[in-house]
């Protein structure tokens, strides 16, 4: 498979064609709808093929990305590198290591499925819909590949308008709050950041045009710390946080999801939560390690870290609505890869990886079940459900599986995720890893609760009774089918994950040790790098 | 009339009018029905035209009883008869007493750093130099008597600005009949 | 005699001060600025003794700007009696902001 | 899937034991496909349209569902067993013949594994790992799913597999009528391959993915009847409870992780070479394991799920909460002999907790009136016997014990459930809606049910001890071994929070005869009201009162004859026939080491005096509990559950469970509640952060604009006053320079 791909020249132009290529759909869909000047109901079906047409190209393009890669090369994989504003040493720099491949697959395999998801439930203004949606899926992307700090921001960026207007047009009710404060929460957040960068860039520029490349400015801080590299540091850590999210940060999080449409909400759940885990992964701790590994610094994010573990899940078991619910437990899930990123070992990394993989998959399914359901009942009370298994035994099947999942079952993906954070962190932080492992009874508690009151308990409400006869239809299993075989895989043969992000996940924890060491042996010297906490 | 030969008599008199003034300005502010304290405000004028005179400034004594006095406080007086306001004690004109005793402190305060500015050093560099004074006074003894020194800058220097005030009179007069004019058809919007 | 008319001038400012700040009815309102005025013009009087004549001239000025003012002045105020049938300055608020 | 044989020299390596890895596959195999048999005869895709669903429904259609959710409530109300429509499920026949012979397979296979195994005789001091394929390769962990068969696993296997190709037959004439039926055997399949994966681990994770997986499957075979919501309550509190053990065997696995860097078996005992007797990181490994252990097998803090756990089917009941699942804590301390016997104190809570379960469980026992609540009672007391067991260092006993426990218990509980099935057969003729697992209904049923009467005396002669029948000896023998350490052992010198050690196993030793004497009383109890007295079930019903069919009592006769010689398999030194000690020799090279390390190198021994006054004792109280119930309790004074009294007094509130369930509601779940939906969610997500920090700044924002707005108010005085201030303070500016 490997020569095939580098018999085509697959690394030289596989990642811009990823980003293009949604770019063209959008601009294809947008000029179809236009063709059928506006009368819904003729352009939705139109709209829909054309838009799933490109998804399922995005993803068939980017499976190669899994033989290609080969973990153990430290250097970029795919690297394109070309000049955008020379004036201000802006580069459009892409390249991807283990970490991002994964995530990029999961972002392609994940959107078709969104896009199947929300077939029949939205049904104004598709066009624009699902243009937007492709333009979410470049933002998405460009995130994960940028090796510029302007062009990450950039994308950063790109990708929240898409999402705020879809949430703000196809919402639930009180969408308008919702967007609006989803989008000034992560606004506010990357303000910080843009801040952080520009000054970045001019030290790493050293008087001369400023220099954003982020191999330059990796060597900059490896070499001398930079001055003020707390700041920086906070006002990154601080946007990856909001869109994490990490515990106090996190109240867009519930609504953003509830007024979300389904396919909103899965994108939102599965992909851009993963936003701020890959931001600290990738930026604000291999460029700040001795900062990041400062004892304070680490001690006020393990802490943040766990408390959102044990908040989300307590706040969870008693919410009435269940897209709330599992939005709370996104809470927790978050929890656990931050801890894991923060424990800093190669075991609570990796483990932390494949958390935000199977957490994208699991909470995926299970927003697309809520969608199912709410497409039929139209309401996510879990008080209104009871006894769906005996009329709806194939969703009921579905949704145990992927409730099992999400609860961290063994034999599921997310025990696997969660056994290896938990597992990494206790040698080096054995209390935050002790007080996060008590979630685990809460993850079962709620979910499980939750799941009674939907599927068994007696079927009396009429509404419930007249399911009957509408269990899923062959178009929802299809689109469930790779999500559960996805689900089991990883839990019983998570060996291809684990060894695509070893070596990455080695690496940052070699560069983070031997950053602190340095920093132990100039301690004994001249205090921790001229700040003097 | 040289004040020099009557200090006392001038003095005396300052003082009198001063007072008056003062006392006539008081009442005026404390009547509560306009055309009271219009009349209050004209004597007030009155006695600012004596004091005129005793400082020298016949000519300008002369115009404020005729301008101020004659035609300003009769045109109020007319447009408060026009709008039959006379009586209007119904209305507490007043703002009540706290508004009362706010501005008093407030014009007080003001009153105290006039005062305090008076004596400081910065009123000094106002006092006039010694030469600049002593020419003042020639040119009011001067041949045009009263009115020259005040025709000469009038009409020398400050021509443009003369001119300028009559354009200004005429436009306020043209203002006024198209302000007060009664529209036909429709109230005023 | 300079610093008792710059005196009295001042204090009847300062009660023009007063009666504009406290009177509510726009006509006395006037009256209390034209009184400020006179004030003015008091001092003016009484400094053309030291600076010469130019002080007058002001004076003269000042009267007629005060002329005018008062007749725009009062037919606003007649205006907005018609509109208003009151001249109470409460009542008057339409610039809100 | 490639295979290599860790160690190729390993005599088992070209036996069939290389084929070991099928026995967990069939019952997977089986469970994938009465699996697919239940979704593609239950689930049939609905129309293209989902939204459709909402607000048309037909009056017809609606009726039907009406009519089907009604006669649904009717036909599964709490404690009903099989169906009276007798509309079997189509894919019934196939799947009855698929789900038993799937299981007795794979014990034709453990047995030729057995016979191997027997064969390779010394070669067999070292375990046999089969290392299938890598499943957690990250850093220092490098984990594979690998198969580790021993002495150990293998008795393990031979149980799960023998007794649950018994209940698989007992259950195709049991459930046959129920319309979940092929969903019924996919999950009891499953269960037994989760069971399988705990015992052959090689691993801890790998053992815990069975853990885990067991209580999935109690969770889904307790909610079978899940339209019932007592019964999906039972369900989710098995889990969470389970949940809770599960928690604590993290923590072990965490800190024996962090401490050996290894979790395998072998990994672990290799690394305890140079680990100090007591040392605190080992007793805290111990307890947490303990933790999990008392989550499985529903001992004193997390026993409260078991009783629940009777509202699933009665072979459920017999196969999980009997036989395997719950006995997987004895087997896992057991399995991890050399880490406990470096943890005395950890022993001697594992023994004391043990010891009070057994009295705590008994005394509820007493006073049960379903059956099957009074089994589970007497399982969770049993239970504590073989912790007891376990917990004082003698691991063969405790495997024993389970062992014969399997045996007599399993029997038990099938009888009970043909039982109920009789009396429910009863009132599905007559309609009569009364609680057919009520002995208060039951009574004099040995003449309709002779064959499942004679079977019950033997399985409960065995349980309450008296000899030649199993139960005898094993309990006898961890009695025994309870006495033989209070001297001259490491626990006996090591004190328990400053009791020391002899006086803590003197009272574990008292503990364990006054719950034997409650044993012998409850069951004899049992055994009076449901077959001995007048018959209350009613004068219409008695002529429908019939033994069940072959299908079902077939199966209780091999366990009757199990349960009868089943002792003999490790008989005491005592009656040297040849073969006694079979099962100590057997299990010798596995816990051997840990057992010796307890009494300090040399075998425990008593003087045959002392041996035969504890057998004495032992047989003394079985009779004395078997005659006080014969003598106290009148069977015919009892009049059936619908007008009999309510409990009064000390019996109510044994009856009640002493409370515990509510006890734990008011302690921790209405606390947790309460504190998640008031403090967390209301106060601080929904008042501190959301209201204060964000509508705050934004309220902030918009007060700001007001004051501001003021200002230009449109009142001239206003203005005046702005002014005249302004003047002021320029003044002001230049009187204060």
């Amino acid at each position: 498979m490997t020569q095939f791909l580098d018999g085509i020249g697959y690394a030289g132009w596989i990642l811009p064609a990823l980003l293009l290529l949604p770019l063209l759909g959008a601009v294809l869909v947008v000029a179809q709808g236009a063709m059928h000047k506006g009368d819904d109901a003729s352009a939705m079906p139109a709209a829909r093929q054309l838009a799933l047409g490109i998804f399922l190209a995005e993803a068939v393009l980017s499976l190669g990305l899994w033989w290609a890669l080969d973990p153990a090369s430290p250097d970029w994989y795919g690297k394109v590198d070309l000049a955008w504003i020379p004036q201000w040493g802006v580069r459009f720099t892409i390249g991807i290591d283990g970490i991002a491949q994964m995530l990029i697959l999961l972002t392609t395999l994940i959107m078709p499925l969104a896009v199947l998801g929300s077939w029949t439930s939205v049904r104004e203004k598709t066009h624009s819909y699902y243009a937007l949606l492709l333009i979410l899926t470049t933002g998405m992307l460009g995130v994960f590949m940028a090796l510029d700090l302007v062009l990450f921001y950039v994308m950063w960026e790109v990708m929240l308008v898409p999402m705020y207007l879809i949430i703000g047009v196809w919402g639930g009710q009180r969408r308008l709050y919702a967007s609006l404060k989803f989008f000034l929460y992560t606004m506010v957040g990357s303000l910080l950041m843009l801040v952080a960068i520009v000054w970045l860039g001019l030290q790493a520029g050293r008087g001369g045009p400023p220099v954003f490349g982020y191999d330059a400015i990796m060597v900059m801080t490896k070499a001398a710390p930079v001055t003020g590299a707390m700041w920086v540091f906070l006002a990154f850590a601080i946007a990856f946080a909001v869109k994490v999210p990490m515990f106090p940060f996190h109240t867009w999080l519930p609504d953003a999801h509830v007024e979300a449409p389904t396919a909103g909400s899965v994108i939102l759940a599965a992909i851009m939560l993963k936003m701020g885990t890959f931001g600290f992964v990738r930026f604000a701790v291999p460029l700040f390690p001795e900062v990041a590994m400062h004892p304070t610094v680490r001690m006020v994010m393990l802490v943040l870290a766990v408390t959102g573990i044990v908040y989300g899940a307590l706040v969870a078991l008693v919410q009435p609505d269940f897209k709330k619910l599992v939005a709370y437990s996104s809470v927790s899930h978050l929890g656990f890869v931050m801890l894991g990123i923060f424990a800093m070992t190669v075991e609570s990394l990796q483990g932390a990886l494949v958390v935000t993989i199977s957490h994208g998959v699991s909470t995926g399914a299970l927003f697309l079940l809520i969608g199912m359901i709410y497409e039929r009942r139209h309401t996510r009370q879990l008080e209104d459900f009871g006894g769906i298994a005996k009329v709806m035994p194939i969703f009921a099947t579905c949704l145990t599986i992927v409730a099992l999942s999400s609860i961290g079952v063994p034999g599921t993906n997310g025990f696997v995720g969660e056994f290896l954070v938990l597992l990494g962190s206790f040698p080096t932080q054995p209390w935050f890893s002790f007080v996060a492992a008590t979630s685990v009874i809460f993850a079962a508690a709620y979910l499980l609760w939750a799941v009674q009151r939907i599927i068994y308990n007696p079927l009396v409400k009429p509404e419930n009774q007249a399911l009957k006869g509408h269990d899923l239809n062959w178009r929802e299993i299809g689109l469930l089918v790779p999500l559960l075989l996805a689900i089991v895989w990883m839990g019983v043969y998570p060996k291809p994950v684990l060894t695509r992000t070893e070596a990455a996940a080695d690496r940052l924890v070699r560069g983070v040790e031997a950053a602190r060491l340095s920093t132990l042996r100039k301690a004994d010297g001249t205090g921790l790098n001229g700040e003097g906490r | 009339m040289r004040h020099e030969f009557f200090p006392l008599f001038y003095s005396f008199h300052f003082y009198l009018f001063g007072l008056l003034a003062i006392a006539s300005a008081l009442l005026f502010v404390t009547r509560k029905s306009p055309v009271a304290a219009a009349m209050w405000l004209v004597n007030v004028m009155f006695c600012l035209a004596a004091e005129y005179v005793l400082l020298g400034a016949q000519f300008i004594g002369a115009i404020q009883v005729l301008v101020y006095a004659g035609a300003i406080m009769v045109v109020f007086l007319f447009v408060v008869m026009l709008l039959n306001l006379g009586h209007a004690e119904a209305v507490t004109d007043l703002r009540g007493n706290a508004g009362r005793l706010a501005a008093g402190f407030v014009g007080l305060a003001m009153l105290a750093e006039v005062m305090v500015l008076a004596q400081s050093e910065f009123a000094a560099e106002l006092t006039p130099k010694a030469a600049l004074a002593r020419q003042a006074a020639e040119a009011i003894d001067g041949p045009g008597g009263v009115i020259g020194p005040i025709a000469a800058p009038l009409f020398r220097e400050h021509l443009l600005a003369f001119e300028l005030t009559s354009m200004l009179l005429l436009t306020a007069i043209v203002g006024a009949v198209v302000i007060g004019k009664k529209r036909e058809g429709g109230d005023a919007r | 005699m300079l610093a008792e008319s710059l005196a009295l001038s001042a204090v009847l400012f300062t009660i023009g001060v007063i009666g504009v700040l406290t009177r509510r009815n726009a006509i006395i309102l006037f009256m209390c600025v034209e009184l400020m005025l006179n004030a003015v013009n008091l001092s003016f009087v009484a400094l053309s003794k030291l600076y010469g004549a130019t002080g007058q001239v002001f004076v003269v000025m000042v009267m007629t700007v005060a002329a005018a003012e008062a007749a725009v002045g009062l037919a606003i105020i007649i205006a907005i009696f018609r509109h208003r049938q009151s001249v109470d300055l409460e009542d008057i608020n339409l610039l809100k902001g | 899937m490639q295979v290599e044989h860790a160690a190729t020299g390993h005599p088992l390596a070209d036996t069939v034991a290389r084929f070991a890895w099928a026995i967990p596959v069939l019952p997977l195999l089986g469970f994938a496909v009465n699996g697919a048999l239940a979704l593609r005869a239950a689930g049939t895709p609905g129309p293209a349209d989902p939204s459709a669903a909402g607000h048309h429904g037909d009056a017809g259609h609606g009726h039907d569902a009406g009519h089907h959710g009604a006669h649904d409530a009717h036909g599964a109300h709490a404690d009903h067993e099989a169906h009276d429509h007798p509309a079997r499920h189509p894919a019934a026949g196939l799947v009855s013949i698929i789900g038993p012979a799937v299981l007795a397979l794979a014990f034709g296979l453990a047995v030729a594994v057995f016979s191997a195994m027997r064969g390779a005789g010394e070669g067999m001091h070292a375990p046999y790992i089969l290392t299938l394929f890598d499943w957690l390769p990250t850093g220092k962990l490098d984990l594979a799913v690998a198969f580790q068969l021993d002495q150990l696993s293998m008795l393990m296997i031979l149980i799960i597999t023998g007794i649950g190709t018994l209940i698989h037959l007992f259950s195709v004439g049991y459930m046959q009528d129920d319309p979940g039926y092929p969903r019924y055997f996919a999950y009891l399949n499953l269960f037994v391959f989760f069971m399988l994966i705990l015992v052959m681990g090689a691993s801890y994770p790998l053992m815990f993915v069975g853990w885990e997986g067991v209580g999935l499957c109690s969770y889904l075979l307790i909610g079978f009847w899940f339209s019932e919501q007592a019964n999906a309550d039972a369900g989710k509190k098995a889990f969470i409870v389970n949940r809770i053990g599960d928690f604590g065997m993290l923590v072990a696995m965490f800190l024996m992780f962090a401490n050996f860097g290894t979790l395998t078996y072998t990994g672990v005992a290799a690394s305890l070479g140079d680990v100090a007797v007591g040392g605190a990181l080992v007793t805290a490994i111990c307890l947490f394991l303990f933790l999990g252990a008392t989550g499985k097998s529903a001992q004193i803090p997390l026993f409260v799920w078991l009783p629940d756990a009777m509202a699933g089917p009665t072979p459920v009941s017999a196969l999980i909460h009997a036989a395997t699942m719950v006995t997987a804590g004895v087997y896992m301390i057991a399995r991890s002999a050399s880490l406990f016997s470096l943890a005395p104190a950890a022993q001697l809570t594992v023994a004391l907790v043990g010891a009070l379960t057994a009295v705590f469980a008994a005394t509820i026992g007493l006073k049960q009136w379903d059956i099957k609540k009074v089994l589970a009672y007497s399982t969770v007391s049993q239970l504590g016997y073989m912790f007891v067991g376990v917990g004082v260092g003698a691991y063969t006993a405790g495997v024993f014990h389970l062992m014969t426990h399997a045996f007599f218990k399993a029997l038990l509980f099938l009888g009970s459930g043909s039982v109920i099935y009789a009396m429910h057969q009863a009132y599905h003729a007559t309609h009569n809606h009364a609680d057919a697992q009520d002995m208060r209904n039951m009574g004099g049923l040995k003449q309709y049910m002779p064959v499942t009467f004679g079977l019950m005396w033997i399985a409960t002669l065995a349980i309450a001890g008296i000899p030649p029948f199993s139960g005898f000896f094993s309990k006898d023998e961890i009695l025994a071994s309870v006495f033989a350490r209070t001297q001259h052992s490491t626990l006996a010198e090591a004190s328990w929070l400053g009791v020391p050690g002899s006086v803590v196993l003197y009272a574990v030793y008292a503990l364990g005869l006054i719950a034997a004497l409650m044993t012998a009383i409850y069951m004899t109890r049992m055994m009076l009201y449901t077959f001995h007295g007048p018959n209350r079930t009613g004068e219409a019903e008695r002529g429908h009162l019939k033994e069940a069919p072959w299908i079902m009592t077939g199966p209780l006769v091999v366990l009757g004859l199990l349960s009868a010689f089943g002792g003999f398999l490790n008989l005491p030194a005592l009656v040297n026939v040849g073969w006694n000690e079979g099962l100590h020799h057997w299990l010798e090279p596995v816990v051997g080491e840990g057992t010796l390390r307890v009494t300090h190198g040399e075998a425990a021994h008593l003087s045959h005096a002392t041996e035969y006054a504890l057998i004495g004792t032992a047989i003394a109280i079985a009779v004395a509990g078997i005659a006080y119930a014969f003598a106290r309790l009148k069977p015919e004074a009892l009049t059936p559950a619908a007008e009999a009294p309510a409990e009064q007094g000390i019996a109510k509130t044994l009856l009640d469970k002493w409370y515990v369930d509510e006890l734990y509601g008011k302690v921790a779940v209405r606390p947790t509640l309460g504190l998640s939906r008031v403090v967390l969610w209301k106060g601080m997500d929904v008042g501190l952060i959301d209201g204060v920090l964000v509508n705050g700044s934004a309220l902030l924002a918009r007060t700001l604009g007001w004051i501001g707005s003021q200002l230009q108010s449109g009142r001239v005085g206003t203005y005046a006053w702005v002014l005249v201030l302004g003047l002021i303070s320029v003044l002001s500016a230049f009187t204060f320079r």
